[in-house]
């Protein structure tokens, strides 16, 4: 009979198979007694010669009892019924080791997450259960016997993204002594938060805080800064990637700039500044964007710069002090090797224009929150007085909407996280500074960080107005002669139980974070995965927050989903732990998931030649055969089922083990003692 | 089975280790119910997935096969999850010519974050595969189809304990 | 995919929005489009029905739909202009989707008169969607000879067009911007009407007219704040309340607003060069002279409504009781 | 020869099958002749008359070597496959019809009933009175009785046990010939027969092992049939769009068809090990089509019109499914 699975021949293994209750988890719908009785039975010609079920098998008590069965019994395989492999399977395999068992001999299958928290049919769950219990007993026994592979880690790490979460990192990285790499898309390093006046709740100047860190990031010596630069290819795996950097050029030679601003001064070309000045200020067509940038270097602008785009100018270059300026640079394409990744890459803020009855974009006072930290930022445009589009009128009234695109399900679902504390914030700012009448329209205020709430209460003390309702829209149509030439923020207070209409000179919209435009993009790049609001997606969103599903590459503020500079902060540093733990170790241990080439059956095909993104697999011409090459394979499987004359194979999750697996999951594991069937069409 | 109960159908459902099968642990996380009927194998990769696999669990009972991956362009493994795109299609002519109805073997992309859509997706399948009937191949190669787990009355006999 | 149109013109393309039809009868050949009429089209039931009886109302929508179906012939798309039908037609296949029990009532309602309409089996959309998505504002262009160059329009939509946008249709529910980018291309000056998706009263008029004035009265002195010299439009209901009651509005309030309100074919029609009577001008009740001078078009003589039936009693008969109707009233 | 002066018994059978094998023995040659001198045929319809009645008087086992060919169809090949096996010490399942259904495995994608009114009801036949085959008929002399047609067709070992397999349609003469070498070997005690269950008369590897083509990496753009383009005699057929079966093929056969210019269709069945042949080539061509949107996949499927054909020519009754639905179930 085809197949590997021999209906008449018993197991020559001894399998020990444990139900876990995880408490009321799974025995709260599964009948774990009934289970175990059943595989002690039903199973025992598979070879199942204990069966046993626990309140909770990650216990320790839980453990030793798996390893005292595999001394005592001589248990060759071992079987966990409980929680997901991505929970416990290192659990159990190591508790295997402990007890003298090849860990790779064991299986933890899934009837929690597969079977009891799906289910709610108890006998229906039951059932499934034994089967998932059978499909493992048979998967185990084509188990092999293996050892996790040892993959040295280069000491050095990439760290992608100059805002805070990268600085933390990379700084805490280059602490220890270790080499960084540390690229930045924009000319100078410092993220969002240089952008930002005061930080909430203790209102101290972002300035003030951000730049000593970024002057440490752009000097410390085992920090290689990379600004102005993208990272434009990524290959290999943990401990040894290959990534390839793409500097781009500024047009400025940084050994001989001394920062002197000079050029700056000197260059004719005004630029309204839509990065660094949210679109509120202008920047000259070579610039460093705000005056502490790290590096101090300047580029220039190339679509922007008169002499690119005319052929006529030079300004810079004829007053240069230092003949620093170089027209004829161009971009390079820096490799380098890491161990690791640290990806840090930040936020995006919402678009308001996609809300058009907000007026974002149409009604000249309209306000996005980023647009605001400029215009009260001392160092902004208006030296952080607080006016209208018309550049001298002070507000007398402000109305701030909070969850912009945020908690929306026509825009997005979640909540943005800084909003409330940012807004109040502005109301705070406001009202200090122009004594205006702050409106506050909220749905929930949520202030759940240390000493979040205690300024609440101080927003609300200081008087700004509270109303709770999504706004309907803001309009320049006025109904009544007080409306006339103000903004109107349509309203209804749920709090009143009743609509209204409140005229303001100024609103602010509190628009949400929203993934990087190109994070999808940079998650191909890296091999991680993004939820399908386009956030990172973190190993374990509680317990490894900061690890991806790919070795070696982890991830840091806000691509992962809003947070504020604490959290962002402590995520920086975090990454960083995960990092230096590795570093220090020298090697990690990976699974042994790998492809091999049976060179006896190979005819040499080529059929699996082009099927590698990872390039493990190799044609040797005078033999003519393939081969895989086992450091860069990453255990995909995609060549072992294309291979047509079934010459690759690959373990821990090898044909016969699927096989086996399938005919335990259908059950056919209880025909064994049966004859072979007579083969008569029904 | 007997004839006055509602067909139970058995699907196999394979599942990519990166997505859809954190998709299928989502799910548990969020108690987010789905029919039992569906029997999860976890591979590395949707591209790991040999029709053999197929062939085998329709040919040894299963009445349909769920072959999940991670969406087009998100593979962990860069772009593995288009061989299996592609041998799916392949698959699916040739199972046309041996009369296997398409909705008996399904290609869903569910992304780790997709519990509920996995969910939902199995939902669909059990109910569509229920309305088809049970597949039967298993029978036809002599073997009995395991809608339901044998009962006390169906006990190995003296002789298969000896053996065990 | 068969280049016609299902067309369902509903009640008022035939009495109130005579205008609507006929410029939209003018402007069809220019721009391409072929709209065959459903056969035996009956009444959408307007916006009151379905406060009423569920099944009842929805049968009678379904009605044309299923009318629309037999006629489909490798078409799928169902064309109303009027905004009141629009919705209610696109409504009716909404729900009985998503409420398979009342598309199974509806379906065996229709049976008696052996009908059936599947839900989601026609494309129902509005005409300023198929001409703007379909057509193409580059064919609308093409065909501009009379750029409506200096004229300020205001691009008003109502609200049951673009809300609630089942099949996400439209650029943005709250704040659409198909009319003004048409209106663009035709050469107009368009301001940004900031109540462009806001309510125009609806039946008010006949139930609650303090309400409907106030509400007539809103859209018309923001276009005008706006200097607006005239607002285009995309359904009759609205139409006729911003024409119609404008004069007992102005009363009411006591302002002297003269704000025209045409339809956007109207319009389109003049950018094609097509005659003014042709289109419609003449029927409107606040007159569009000044506006039509502006573009350099001589305004016909206004028509004078011909009473399409004999005067109604003065009172209709009593409506007969209902149990339960002192809890309602 | 025996201890008891009496040569070894041989028999050759012919099930449900062309006849090719049964050429293909004869084809061996002077060969032949050691069979004559090694060997006392006791069955062998085609070469000698004998009945079957002769053969069930053999005590079990008496038998040396017997080479069935042609795979089970109806209930007379199982009688005959099932007397031999008793009969017999070394069953062979000689060529692709025993061992894997081969085109008569093809039936298997029809029901019984569609291949009876295909052979007895279409326009071609001249049957006006729809005269179907009976299993019982009287006539004056008696009742007379054909087999009884199954509604799928097996193989040998899904019958009875099968101590070797020999495969090829047919199986290549100078494999046949190295196979009788070596069983007259063994009866001396010169050689080692393979331990049973074994395929013998051919490799382990597959086609391409022995195809002198050029080969390449592959990137499949479009599948096209052999007798629409030149091809290029020097290169890979598979990477010049034929689809050919080589790579999943069982060597043995030298590569004789793509050697000669023609695409390999797989005669010799699949490599060592393989569960289902069929399944490999697909996953094979699959993997290696150039298209990842499902419209150009589509496209490019196109090329193959009768997938099932192409890839399970010979080998659908061996594979995982053997039979399509319709064929399974009795109507």
């Amino acid at each position: 009979m085809t197949g590997p699975f021999d209906s008449a021949s018993k197991s020559p293994e001894r399998i020990g198979v444990y139900v876990c209750h995880c408490g009321t988890n799974i025995a709260g719908v599964v009948d774990v007694a009934e289970v175990r009785d059943w595989t002690e039975k039903r199973l025992k010609g598979r070879g199942v010669i204990i069966a046993r079920d626990y309140k909770f098998m990650c216990s320790s008590l839980g453990q030793e009892m798996i390893e005292k069965d595999i001394q005592k019994l001589g248990l060759t395989r071992v079987v966990v019924a409980a929680c997901s492999p991505h929970l416990h399977e290192q659990t159990f395999r190591n508790a295997c080791q402990r007890g003298g068992l090849n860990p790779y001999l064991s299986e933890l299958v899934s009837i929690r997450e597969q079977v009891s928290w799906v289910h709610t049919d108890k006998h229906a769950a039951t059932d499934k259960a034994k089967a998932v219990v059978s499909g493992g007993v048979e998967r185990v026994i084509k188990n092999e016997p293996l050892e996790p592979l040892r993959v040295p880690i280069n000491e050095a790490t990439l760290v992608v993204g100059g805002g805070i979460a990268g600085i933390q990192a990379a700084l805490e990285i280059a602490d220890a002594g270790f080499p960084v790499y540390l690229v930045e898309r924009e000319p100078s390093i410092g993220g969002h938060m240089a952008q930002f006046d005061k930080t909430f709740p203790t209102l101290d100047c972002a300035a003030c805080i951000l730049t000593p860190r970024m002057v440490s990031a752009g000097t410390h010596r085992h920090i290689t800064l990379m600004t102005w630069s993208e990272v434009e290819n990524v290959s290999g795996y943990v401990g040894n990637f290959t990534v390839t950097i793409r500097k781009r050029a500024r047009y400025v030679n940084t050994e001989l700039c001394t920062g002197c601003g000079i050029c700056q001064e000197k260059c004719p070309k005004k630029v309204i500044d839509q990065i660094y000045e949210a679109g509120m200020g202008y920047r000259k067509a070579v610039y460093t964007p705000f005056p502490q940038a790290v590096p101090r270097y300047p580029v220039i602008d190339k679509p922007n710069c008169t002499y690119f785009s005319k052929g006529t100018c030079k300004a810079c270059e004829k007053f240069c002090p230092t003949n620093a300026i170089d027209f004829n640079q161009q971009d390079e394409l820096i490799t380098v090797q890491v161990g690791n990744i640290i990806l840090a890459t930040g936020y995006d803020l919402f678009n308001a224009r996609r809300i058009p009855h907000y007026g974002y974009g149409r009604l000249a006072n309209v306000y996005t929150n980023l647009e605001f930290e400029r215009l009260s930022n001392a160092a902004g445009p208006t030296n952080g007085e607080i006016v209208l589009r018309d550049g001298k009128t002070k507000p007398k009234s402000v109305g701030i909407i909070h969850c912009v695109g945020s908690r929306d399900r026509n825009y997005n679902n979640y909540c943005s996280a800084i909003c409330c504390m940012q807004s109040l914030k502005f109301a705070h700012l406001v009202h200090e500074r122009t004594g205006a009448t702050v409106y506050n329209f909220y749905i929930d205020i949520r202030t759940t960080a240390k000493a979040y709430d205690e300024f609440y209460q101080r927003v609300l003390e200081e008087g700004t107005l509270f109303v709770r309702g999504r706004v309907a829209e803001v309009t320049d149509a006025a109904r009544k002669p007080e409306e006339e030439g103000r903004l109107i923020i349509q309203v209804e207070d749920t709090l009143a139980g009743k609509q209204r209409r409140i005229p303001v000179d100024m609103v602010i919209l509190s628009a949400g974070l929203e993934p990087r435009k190109d994070a999808k993009e940079t998650a191909k790049l890296f091999g991680i995965s993004c939820s399908a609001d386009g956030w990172y997606i973190e190993k374990h969103p509680k317990l490894d927050p900061v690890a991806t599903m790919t070795e070696g590459i982890f991830i840091a503020g806000c691509n992962t989903g809003p947070k504020d500079i604490p959290n962002t902060v402590s995520q920086g540093a975090a990454a960083a732990a995960r990092v230096l733990g590795r570093i220090q170790q020298k090697e990690i241990f990976i699974e042994p998931v790998r492809a091999s080439v049976n060179q006896d059956k190979c005819s040499g095909c080529r059929i699996c030649n082009n099927l590698c993104p990872f390039n493990a697999i190799s044609f040797i011409e005078d033999r003519k055969v393939t081969e895989i090459n086992a450091a860069l394979c990453q255990g995909c499987g995609t060549c072992v089922a294309a291979c047509p004359a079934g010459a690759i194979s690959g373990t821990v999750f090898s044909n016969e083990q699927v096989l086996s697996q399938i005919d335990g999951l259908l059950m056919l594991n209880l025909e064994y003692m049966k004859e072979a069937p007579e083969l008569v069409a029904v | 089975m007997t004839e006055q109960d509602q067909f139970e159908p058995v699907i196999i459902g394979f599942t990519c280790n990166w997505c859809s099968y954190r998709a299928a642990d989502l799910a548990g996380t969020a108690r987010v119910k789905y029919p039992p009927n569906v029997r999860l194998i976890r591979l590395m990769c949707s591209g790991r997935l040999d029709p053999t696999f197929v062939m085998k669990a329709l040919a040894s009972g299963a009445d349909g096969v769920l072959i999940t991956g991670c969406h087009p362009g998100e593979c962990h493994y860069i772009e593995q999850n288009y061989k299996a795109l592609r041998r799916y299609q392949l698959l699916k002519r040739v199972f046309a010519q041996l009369g296997i109805e398409p909705q008996r073997v399904k290609l869903v992309w569910a992304s780790a974050a997709e519990g509920v859509k996995l969910a939902h997706e199995i939902t669909t399948m059990v109910e569509e595969v229920r309305a088809l009937g049970p597949l039967h191949w298993g029978a036809s190669n002599g073997r009995e189809v395991h809608d339901h787990l044998p009962t006390e009355d169906m006990e190995l006999p003296e002789e298969a304990e000896v053996m065990a | 995919m068969n280049d016609k149109y299902l067309y369902y013109p509903g009640c008022s393309m035939e009495s109130s929005a005579k205008a609507y039809s006929e410029s939209l009868a003018a402007i069809c050949e220019p721009i391409g489009l072929h709209l065959e009429e459903i056969n035996d089209w009956n009444c959408c039931g307007a916006t009151e029905y379905i406060g009423i009886s569920l099944t009842p109302a929805y049968s009678l929508i379904t009605r044309n739909l299923a009318l629309a179906s037999l006629q489909a012939d490798g078409t799928r798309t169902v064309v109303a202009p009027c905004s009141a039908c629009y919705l209610n037609l696109a409504k009716a296949d909404y729900y009985m989707q998503e409420r398979p029990i009342l598309g199974e009532n509806v379906n065996t309602a229709l049976a008696a008169g052996g009908l059936h309409y599947d839900p989601g089996s026609l494309f129902i959309r509005h005409l300023l969607d198929v001409i703007i998505n379909d057509i193409g504002l580059d064919k609308v262009k093409s065909k501009v000879v009379r750029p409506l160059t200096g004229l300020r329009v205001a691009p008003y939509l109502g609200c049951m067009v673009p809300r609630p946008d089942y099949e996400h249709r439209w650029s943005n529910p709250e704040y659409p911007n198909e009319l003004d980018r048409l209106l663009k291309t035709l050469g107009a000056e368009v301001i940004d009407f900031p109540l462009k998706t806001h309510c125009c009263g609806g039946h008010m008029t006949q139930i609650g007219p303090n309400t409907a004035f106030e509400l007539i009265r809103r859209l018309v002195s923001s276009a005008d704040q706006y200097r607006a010299e005239v607002m285009v439009t995309l359904g009759p209901m609205c139409q006729m309340n911003i024409d119609a009651y404008q004069g007992e509005m102005n009363r009411h309030f006591h302002t002297d607003y003269r704000m025209p309100i045409i339809f956007f074919t109207q319009l389109m029609g003049l950018a094609f060069g097509l005659n003014a009577k042709q289109l419609g001008f003449g029927r409107e009740l606040v007159g569009t002279r000044e506006m039509l001078q502006r573009i350099g078009v001589e305004a016909p003589e206004p028509i004078e409504a011909v009473p399409a039936h004999k005067p109604r009693m003065k009172e209709g008969l009593p409506m007969p009781r209902m149990p339960g109707d002192e809890e309602v009233n | 020869m025996n201890a008891n002066g009496t040569k070894p018994k041989f028999a050759m059978y012919w099930a449900a099958g062309c006849g090719g094998c049964e050429i293909a023995v004869l084809n061996i040659g002077e060969k032949i002749l050691d069979v004559d001198a090694n060997f006392d045929v006791v069955f062998w319809p085609v070469a000698m008359d004998a009945k079957y009645k002769d053969v069930e008087a053999l005590d079990d086992g008496a038998i040396t070597l017997c080479l069935l060919n042609g795979s089970i169809r109806n209930s007379e090949n199982e009688a005959i496959a099932k007397l031999l096996r008793r009969k017999s010490k070394i069953l062979v399942a000689f060529g692709s019809c025993a061992n894997e259904g081969c085109i008569p495995g093809l039936a298997n994608l029809s029901s019984a009933q569609e291949i009876f009114e295909t052979a007895y009801n279409t326009i071609s036949t001249d049957n006006p009175q729809h005269i179907r085959p009976q299993p019982s008929y009287f006539v004056p002399e008696g009742e007379l009785h054909i087999p009884e047609f199954y509604p799928i067709v097996k193989t040998l070992d899904q019958i009875v046990p099968v101590d070797y397999h020999m495969p090829g349609c047919p199986p290549e003469s100078h494999q046949i010939a190295a196979v009788i070498d070596l069983v007259i070997k063994a009866l001396h005690g010169e050689a080692q027969l393979p331990p049973p269950g074994s395929v013998i008369g051919a490799g382990d590897s597959t086609v391409c092992d022995e195809c002198q083509r050029t080969r390449n990496v592959k990137a499949i753009k479009q599948f096209v049939r052999i007798q629409d383009v030149r091809t290029d005699p020097t290169m890979c057929l598979l990477e010049q769009g034929v689809p050919c079966n080589g790579p999943a093929t069982r060597s043995g056969c030298a590569a004789l068809c793509p050697q000669a210019g023609a695409q390999c269709i797989g005669c010799y069945g699949p490599a060592e090990g393989v569960i289902d042949y069929g399944a490999r080539l697909i996953s094979a061509y699959a993997s290696v089509i150039d298209a990842k949107e499902p419209a150009e996949i589509d496209r490019v499927l196109d090329g193959l019109p009768d997938p099932a054909g192409q890839f399970y020519r010979f080998n659908l009754a061996r594979s995982l499914l053997r039979a399509a639905r319709s064929a399974w179930i009795k109507s």
